[in-house]
């Protein structure tokens, strides 16, 4: 573990050589970003293909749950953005607290996710109930379960930072998976819109 | 990144969450709204990955391949809408 | 690459990114096993004919020339719909019992297995209950 | 070599070599049989030989993935084998079963051998390449078991590098999948359904495994590039394998009366599949590019650079083309597939085998590397081979497209037979193409028997 990203802040102007976190998790990121790139796209060309029914089928979603978990995940990344902020000026407890805060929106976003599914799977639909439905029920199931992911590695570095396992000096291990926190609320800035409201 | 400068990121983000919420729920959905709705979403995911993210300091090669991303991905989301509303 | 990047790292990430994936096959699958009873024409495996014709099926060794779905060999003909093609499970026997022992000269042809009536029933029983299954329309056309 | 006992790999290499000959013999039957539809029937029916074609081709490569093992675990854990006589008696044992079922099914017909070994007690047989008898896949399994508990010993006993594990990983899954091959349930639905997962999940996803591991290990050796990066490189890699090839599943759940959900999974899924195959061709040059050391073993490393390129090229290119599921529905079960499948085991699998077989079998013969007669002859095997299959591939492409274009998409579709006979010219140039493949075989086989008088440090 090294602190490269550490104190180098208050240099200013200098550009760093690599982003935040262990470049490892980068890789994935990249390769995972990619994947939602091809998944956004096929939904976008597919409902080309099927207007009327994506249409039709996009107002039986709940856009007010899509817009609260939007707000949720977004807060859970300003969550961790302000336990890196915490740390780095070695604040070991604030940090932990704003990571289990964190970790805390990604419960409330799987508890709305639950009642959205919920009164879905009641009504009978499933994955294969229409083309539409595939698409959102893999592409919002898929991200959720990315979001499963990422409260498991936030679990893990909250359990480290409560032992004080980070400090100004060395951090890496928060940034990476501060990194992919951040990722799994990007691409969700773009699902919203796009499967809720979109039409 | 000072944590002032944070909170008011994350405000801007609320903002621009309930205002694409709001653009859904409120009437036709034309061309207008639509890239209203995907110029929002560029601004947002902007600030994630500039000031959550961190890569505004980070050089250019991994700032725009996440940057890349975003406007590609938004930019063929519009090229189908926009062939769908012909 | 440089210190930025560790092997701890690499190695925890793929094995949380397999189990991740594998957990997502496995609910994929559980999900499968909810749909395909609609799709795949079970109830039909109620008749002893259709399950002993699978039997012959594997045991002759027919997917080894042919394909069934389109898996198998590419040697010979289609069969998951050959019932529909040659129009009646009786036209398929007739086609099986009709090979003859020492083949064709120069062409491909399919063995003679000498199955009595009741082994030509079971593999036609068969192949039409494959027929029956719900294929999102593949084949494009009849020719297989 | 380091430890005496990676010396037991040497007769599984010798035996998967001999069965790579039997394999190209009798794909050349296959081939033949193509183009001439009454070649030795009824005594060889085509399905006979394609069987002896692919088990042949299945046990030799789980052969050389058992030497390949045997080699580099002592050397990666840095303690000799667990029970070196064990790895003898499994080698017999596992020569003698694969020898008898090829007996089996050359001289008996196959519902006589299916009767004969047990297959009414629990039908697994006439699967495609799981048509062994059920005795056969017990031994397998007793064998694979026998063969994991040496290595794991092993393994547990001295140091565990990160190639040692994801062998180990690759190797269990092995024979974990191959257990769903004792499943095959009435319904034909869900019998294909887990069928692959024996077949996908092996060569798209654990095999790769073993693969990555043996290609990282024989480039540590002839690189001399530091373990710490390779070992990074192979993680990367064999994630990105694993996250797109266990999803890519779902390019086989498109027509087999599974739920139209797949088209999209599979779809996108195998599309990624590419990917972690060309980072496998980055990986070998990057590699070879930043050497530290110029190894004796050119051969060795010509293999290593092959496997990269040849991989990406017949699994993931070749593969891409057909996998996304409206092309799929067009290609399904045509010689497309044929095309793909046999570049990629070449490119992926037999090239992977050979780049081990090509490092170790001369310092198990007592030398850093062949002389440079014999290294030239196998470089020009190497060259016979590839090209001799990418063109194989390639007669194979045209002719699944003209078949698909005649018998699938034309307006007035022809049958099988009458579009076979259509493309028989495609059929004829893969056969002599096949011939130079096998020419290829024998060249390699010769460079074994060349002296090699040079001595020089391991």
């Amino acid at each position: 573990m090294t602190g490269t990203h550490g104190a180098s802040h208050s240099s200013g102007h200098k550009l760093h050589h690599y982003p935040p976190g262990d470049l490892a998790i980068w890789v994935f990121i990249l390769a995972e970003l990619f994947a939602f790139f091809v998944l956004f796209n096929a939904y976008a060309f597919t409902r080309l293909k099927h207007l009327e029914l994506f249409n039709e089928m996009q107002l039986t979603l709940d856009a007010n749950a899509g817009m609260i978990n939007t707000l949720l995940l977004i807060t859970g990344s300003w969550c961790v953005a302000r336990a890196i902020a915490a740390i780095k000026a070695n604040h070991c407890r604030h940090s932990a607290h704003w990571l289990l805060v964190a970790i805390g929106t990604g419960v409330g976003f799987l508890i709305v996710k639950y009642f959205e599914y919920g009164a879905k799977f009641s009504l009978g639909i499933n994955l294969d109930t229409n083309l539409f439905y595939t698409f959102y029920i893999a592409l919002t199931m898929f991200h959720a379960m990315h979001v499963v992911l990422g409260m498991t590695i936030l679990a893990f570095v909250w359990k480290k930072a409560m032992a004080g396992g980070y400090s100004a000096h060395d951090h890496h291990g928060m940034e990476t998976g501060a990194s992919y926190w951040h990722m799994v609320d990007l691409v969700w800035i773009i699902l919203f819109p796009l499967i809720y409201v979109m039409r | 990144m000072s944590a002032h400068f944070l909170n008011v990121i994350w405000v801007a983000l609320m903002v621009a969450t309930v205002l694409t919420w709001f653009i859904g729920k409120s009437g036709q959905m034309d061309t207008g709204a639509v890239v209203a709705i995907l110029v929002i979403a560029a601004l947002k995911g902007w600030m994630i990955i500039y000031d959550f993210m961190a890569l505004r300091r980070v050089r250019l090669l991994w700032r725009g391949a996440v940057l890349g991303w975003l406007l590609a991905t938004l930019a063929l989301i519009l090229l189908a809408y926009w062939l769908g509303l012909k | 690459m440089s210190e930025a990047f560790t092997t701890s790292t690499a190695r925890n990430i793929f094995y949380g990114g397999t189990m991740f994936f594998l957990l997502v096959f496995l609910a994929l699958t559980y999900q499968t096993e909810q749909v395909i009873p609609k799709r795949d024409k079970r109830e039909m495996l109620a008749d002893p004919m259709v399950v002993a014709g699978k039997k012959l099926w594997e045991t002759n060794n027919c997917i080894g020339c042919h394909t069934l779905l389109g898996e198998g060999a590419y040697f010979a003909p289609e069969l998951g719909n050959v019932v529909k093609r040659l129009g009646s499970k009786e036209a398929v026997m007739a086609f099986i019992q009709s090979r003859p022992t020492e083949g064709i000269p120069g062409r491909r042809s399919m063995p003679n297995f000498n199955f009595n009536e009741q082994q030509l029933k079971e593999i036609a029983a068969f192949l039409h209950y494959v027929s029956e299954i719900d294929t999102a329309k593949w084949p494009p056309n009849i020719q297989g | 070599m380091q430890y005496k006992s990676q010396a037991v790999a040497m007769p599984y290499f010798i035996a998967a070599i001999a069965l790579f000959v039997a394999q190209i013999l009798f794909g050349l039957i296959m081939g033949l049989q193509y183009v001439m539809g009454d070649f030795l029937f009824p005594t060889i029916p085509f399905n006979v030989a394609r069987m002896v074609h692919t088990n042949a081709l299945i046990v030799w490569l789980l052969m050389g993935f058992m030497g390949a093992a045997y080699y580099l675990i002592p050397e990666e854990a840095e303690t000799e084998l667990f029970s070196p006589k064990l790895a003898i008696a499994l080698f017999w044992i596992f020569l003698v079963a694969a020898g008898l079922t090829v007996v089996g099914y050359l001289m008996v017909p196959y519902a006589t051998l299916a009767k004969m070994t047990g297959n009414d007690l629990l039908p697994t047989m006439g699967r495609e390449f799981l048509e062994q008898p059920l005795i056969t896949k017990l031994g397998i399994v007793v064998v694979a078991l026998a063969f994991l508990f040496n290595i794991s010993m092993t393994v547990l006993k001295g140091r565990k590098t990160s190639i040692a594990t994801v062998l180990l990983i690759g190797l269990w899954g092995l024979a974990i999948f191959f257990l769903f091959s004792f499943y095959n349930p009435h319904n034909v639905v869900r019998d294909k359904f887990y069928w692959w997962w024996v077949v996908h999940l092996w060569v798209e996803g654990v095999w790769e495994l073993i693969l990555g591991a043996i290609l990282a290990f024989v480039l540590i050796k002839v690189t001399g590039v530091d373990r710490e990066v390779i070992e990074k490189w192979l993680y990367v890699i064999v994630t990105l394998t694993l996250i797109s090839g266990i999803l890519g599943t779902g390019h086989h759940y498109y027509w087999i009366g599974t739920p139209e959900s797949w088209q999209l999974i599979g779809s996108i899924f195998s599309a990624l599949e590419p990917i972690p195959f060309f980072g496998m061709t980055l990986f070998a040059f990057n590699m070879v590019n930043r050497r530290r050391r110029e190894h004796p073993n050119k051969a060795a490393t010509l293999w290593a650079l092959g496997t990269g390129v040849m991989a990406f090229l017949g699994a993931g290119v070749w593969g891409f083309l057909h996998t996304l599921s409206p092309v799929n529905y067009y290609t399904h079960g045509t010689q497309i597939t044929a095309a793909h499948g046999h570049m990629a085991f070449y490119g992926a699998y037999v090239m992977a085998v050979l780049t081990i077989i090509s490092y170790a079998m001369p310092i198990i013969r007592g030398r850093a590397a062949n002389s440079n007669k014999a290294q030239v002859v196998e470089m020009w095997a190497f060259w016979l081979m590839t090209i001799s299959i990418t063109f194989i591939t390639l007669f194979l492409t045209g002719a699944g497209i003209l078949q698909v274009w005649l018998q699938r998409v034309s307006d007035s579709p022809m049958p099988f037979m009458v579009a076979q006979d259509q493309i028989a010219l495609f059929y004829w140039m893969r056969e002599w193409a096949g011939v130079f493949f096998l020419i290829g075989l024998i060249t390699y086989i010769w460079s074994f028997f060349i002296p090699g008088e040079e001595k020089a440090k391991a």
